[in-house]
């Protein structure tokens, strides 16, 4: 590019940090005290802490849109993915690696069933835990325990949709509107969504990583 | 749960989701059956709209501002309506279309595009919007990108980074509006904002604009647009220029008009000139492409720019947001019409230059009468829908004695009839000794003539229509 | 004094990314910007959001990371 | 100052930093890097300037975990792009 739009690159980037700058510094007070709302109705939440109580329940419907974007990814990075013929990363595989995979991933897992378990009360909860599930996954991948994952086999598949499956379920069975949780089983639904979570989000996750590692052996 | 309103989230959420389970290339069937039923609660919603006025529906029985709001007017359920009509007709055509090749993805990404769509024509809460506009983005990128080839994977990720640096700018502005107001539900921010808001406001408005701006690619954003449209699958082609452009319209148009209104009147203006230019420019590059998908993805870019010519009008006339929405609903039929006829002629022709068009009229008479109808529609030729919404627009534009917006909409009609009728006239030449044609499924042809006409007969049933669109406004 | 530490680190956050932005080299790159997706998770946990704390460490710096990490070693490093 | 307008700020300065790296010409890595950029500056800015006041808002926190895992499926999609578009190259 020349140098020209270049500099008006540089300047209006300059000027909108400038305008944001004095934005941010010239704030009224919120008009609305969502915390407040949030804190009111917490005890009818079904879970004890706030972020999850948010996450799960009072927007619940985000999240519900949020998995189906991660599967979204997992569909195009597998169809760009080249298949592949053979994988040979087991014989190559570091057996320090490969025993310290063995030790540590089932520590991740035992872990991740923990983030889970402590999101209803403490920080943590589906995410998190899906993440050091997706870890465990990867780290036996690495060291060559499990093979790459060009093309998802069906009991894959039903592990990555359940999930998403499990939250539609709930959010369309219930009484009234969308995603309406009896109160008194509210804690319940909200632990059985976010298990259901967890093994999928961490299989979606794990699932971007494989399907991207099996395209990389391919080229 | 009995309202119909969620139903049109949870049911393409749920068969893409199987169509997945079911494995690559499998789910078609299962698709057409969702989008049918889809289409009848569509329907039923619609009629509730007319009957009893604004729908809103609270997700989790909390209401806004600390729940989500869906709501539904006559504007989102015209939008809705359409969306369901044209993805049906698209998913029939798009079966025969993939039969024999594998997919992949593609049917269970329908299922999550549509369920993106619909999700976004509902949300009245600005952060649930981001989530909606990012899955609509990630299951578009992932259509485009089906058929996993170089030129599709280039196209798509072009589309892609253009898309992401959108939506973070319109976080931003998200941002910006939670700090100063402490609420992102549409309704409870409407009471609050007026023309004395602090400059956060003002940032926001403009960031929000401009990230929609470049998602409908509207002139000079426009560039992403036909590699993506060109490259992508002719079902993804038209589904993608169809209504996927649309969704980012209707919603700068919903925010435009509700929340965002104190702040946009000098700025109709700016989005008036890029239209025009977007008209001019688009048509241009569409009278001299080489590849026939490539003349149709330029003619989005330039019938896109009718549907900003309306915004300075919006203050004056009611008729401004009718014709726009009548733009937007006619270009959304010819315009699927359109690609879904070009990909007839790349499958019975197997080349895609508009020069090897030649017999075509011979062997695909049904088909090339689709695409000329769907051409009538993009010239404004009566009695089309697009006759009606360039009717509209010119109305509206002398009645504020605005002649020159009037102008732009006649030159732009005959620039159209010149791209349309150079596809023509090729069409109609006598095939060379050499030339093959492979047999097309019926059924794809009658679709793209399903849908070329519905874009005619708009322009005699478009009474409805705008009936509907009258109902009632939700911020 | 805690907002001298507050301020300090919100400076390494700049550097970092500023200089994963700027790195030619792309192993570079990605190395900075593992480094200020951690001390960006140091940032949350000051904004008493150990929520997203635990997520920005777990999910932006380490699935990120290895996916980026992983890319560098496919080829030119998506360039 | 309260630590969330300092890191909102800090925000503000990551925001335009990862716009420009998205922005200007460069490699496909220097853009998706910039997109991630970008949007840890949004979500700084969002959940700073709603604690500007000291205190804890639970709202734009689920928000942005909510957007942390958008913006990974993103990065995911557009690095297999980058690479089947690199592989044509060869």
């Amino acid at each position: 590019m020349k140098a020209l739009p270049r500099l008006a690159i540089l300047l209006f980037l300059l000027a909108l940090a400038a305008a944001l700058v004095r934005a941010v510094l010239d704030l009224p007070p919120p008009a609305v005290d969502l915390p407040a709302a949030v804190a009111a109705n917490l005890g009818k939440s079904g879970v004890e802490h706030p972020v999850t109580a948010v996450l799960l329940n009072f927007r619940g419907y985000d999240t519900l849109l949020e998995v189906a974007v991660l599967l979204i990814a997992l569909l195009g990075v597998v169809a760009v993915a080249r298949p592949t013929p053979q994988h040979q990363a087991k014989d190559d595989a570091n057996p320090v690696l490969q025993t310290l995979a063995r030790l540590l991933a089932p520590l991740l897992v035992l872990a991740a069933g923990y983030l889970l378990w402590a999101g209803g009360h403490r920080p943590g909860g589906a995410f998190q835990a899906a993440a050091l599930l997706a870890g465990a996954v990867v780290l036996l991948r690495l060291a060559g325990l499990l093979p790459a994952w060009p093309r998802p086999h069906w009991v894959l598949r039903l592990g990555v949709v359940l999930g998403l499956f499990v939250f539609l379920g709930v959010a369309a069975l219930g009484q009234g509107a969308l995603l309406t949780y009896p109160p008194e089983l509210a804690g319940a639904l909200i632990l059985l969504i976010e298990a259901g979570l967890t093994l999928s989000l961490g299989l979606i996750l794990a699932g971007l990583f494989l399907a991207f590692a099996a395209h990389r052996e391919a080229s | 749960m009995t309202d119909p309103l969620p139903w049109l989230i949870v049911l393409p959420l749920a068969w893409g989701a199987l169509a997945f389970l079911l494995g690559p290339g499998r789910g078609g069937a299962l698709a057409i059956a969702g989008l049918a039923v889809q289409t009848g609660l569509a329907l039923i919603l619609a009629g509730q709209v007319l009957a009893t006025g604004v729908r809103v529906h609270p997700v989790g029985g909390w209401g806004a501002p600390l729940g989500i709001d869906l709501a539904v007017d006559g504007l989102s359920a015209v939008m809705l309506l359409l969306t369901q009509g044209v993805a049906l007709v698209l998913a029939i055509y798009a079966r025969s279309y993939f039969a024999g090749a594998r997919p992949e993805g593609f049917w269970p990404l329908l299922g999550f595009l549509l369920a993106a769509l619909n999700a976004l024509f509902v949300s009245a809460d600005l952060f649930n919007l981001y989530v909606t506009l990012e899955l609509l983005t990630l299951a578009a990128v992932g259509l485009v990108a089906q058929g996993g080839g170089a030129a599709q994977a280039s196209a798509a990720l072009r589309y892609l980074l253009v898309s992401l640096a959108a939506s973070g700018v319109y976080l931003l502005g998200v941002a910006l509006i939670y700090a100063t107001y402490g609420t992102v539900s549409l309704a409870t921010l409407a009471p609050l904002i007026n023309g004395d808001a602090p400059l956060a406001v003002w940032l926001a408005t403009g960031l929000v604009g401009v990230a929609l701006l470049a998602k409908t690619a509207l002139f000079p954003f426009h560039f992403w647009l036909p590699p993506a449209h060109g490259a992508a699958a002719a079902p993804v082609s038209a589904l993608l220029s169809a209504l996927v452009v649309k969704a980012s319209f209707y919603l700068l148009l919903r925010l435009w008009l509700g929340v965002f209104a104190p702040f946009t009147v000098a700025a109709g203006w700016v989005l008036a000139g890029l239209g025009a230019a977007a008209i001019l420019w688009g048509s241009w590059q569409a009278i001299h492409a080489r590849r026939i998908k490539l003349l149709v993805a330029w003619s989005t870019v330039a019938q896109l720019g009718y549907l900003f010519l309306i915004f300075p009008l919006l203050g004056s006339t009611a008729l401004a947001l009718q014709a726009g929405i009548m733009q937007a609903v006619s270009h959304g039929l010819a315009k699927a019409a359109m690609f879904a006829a070009a990909g007839i002629f790349l499958k019975a022709t197997g080349r895609d230059e508009v020069d090897s068009l030649a017999g075509v009229a011979g062997r695909l008479p049904l088909t090339l009468f689709a695409f000329a109808l769907a051409g009538v529609t993009l010239m404004g030729l009566p009695p089309s829908g697009g006759f009606l919404a360039k009717w509209l627009l010119i109305d509206a534009a002398l009645e504020a004695r605005l002649w020159p917006l009037a102008a732009v909409v006649i030159s732009g009609g005959l620039l159209a009839a010149v791209y349309v009728f150079r596809v023509l006239r090729q069409a109609f030449l006598l095939a060379p000794d050499d030339s093959h044609f492979h047999p097309v499924p019926r059924s794809m042809e009658w679709a793209a003539f399903a849908l070329a006409a519905a874009s005619v007969a708009l322009g005699l049933r478009g009474v409805e229509l705008l009936q509907l669109l009258a109902v009632g406004r939700v911020t | 004094m805690t907002l001298v530490f507050d301020a300090l680190l919100a400076l390494a956050l700049l550097v970092s990314a500023w200089r994963a932005l700027a790195a030619p080299e792309p192993g570079r790159a990605v190395v900075l910007f593992i480094l200020f997706g951690l001390l960006l998770s140091l940032a949350w946990a000051r904004l008493s959001a150990p929520d997203i704390a635990l997520a920005e460490a777990a999910i932006g710096a380490g699935l990120t990371g290895a996916l980026l990490l992983d890319a560098l070693r496919g080829g030119r490093g998506g360039r | 100052m309260t630590p969330g307008l300092l890191y909102a700020l800090a925000g503000v300065a990551l925001f335009v930093l990862g716009l420009g790296a998205m922005l200007l010409p460069g490699p496909v890595l220097r853009r998706i890097l910039g997109f991630n950029v970008m949007g840890s500056g949004a979500f700084l800015v969002l959940v700073g300037l709603a604690q500007r006041a000291g205190g804890v808002d639970p709202v734009p926190q689920a928000m942005v975990l909510t957007g942390i895992v958008v913006a990974l499926a993103a990065t995911a999609l557009a690095l297999a792009l980058a690479r089947r578009q690199e592989q044509a190259d060869d």
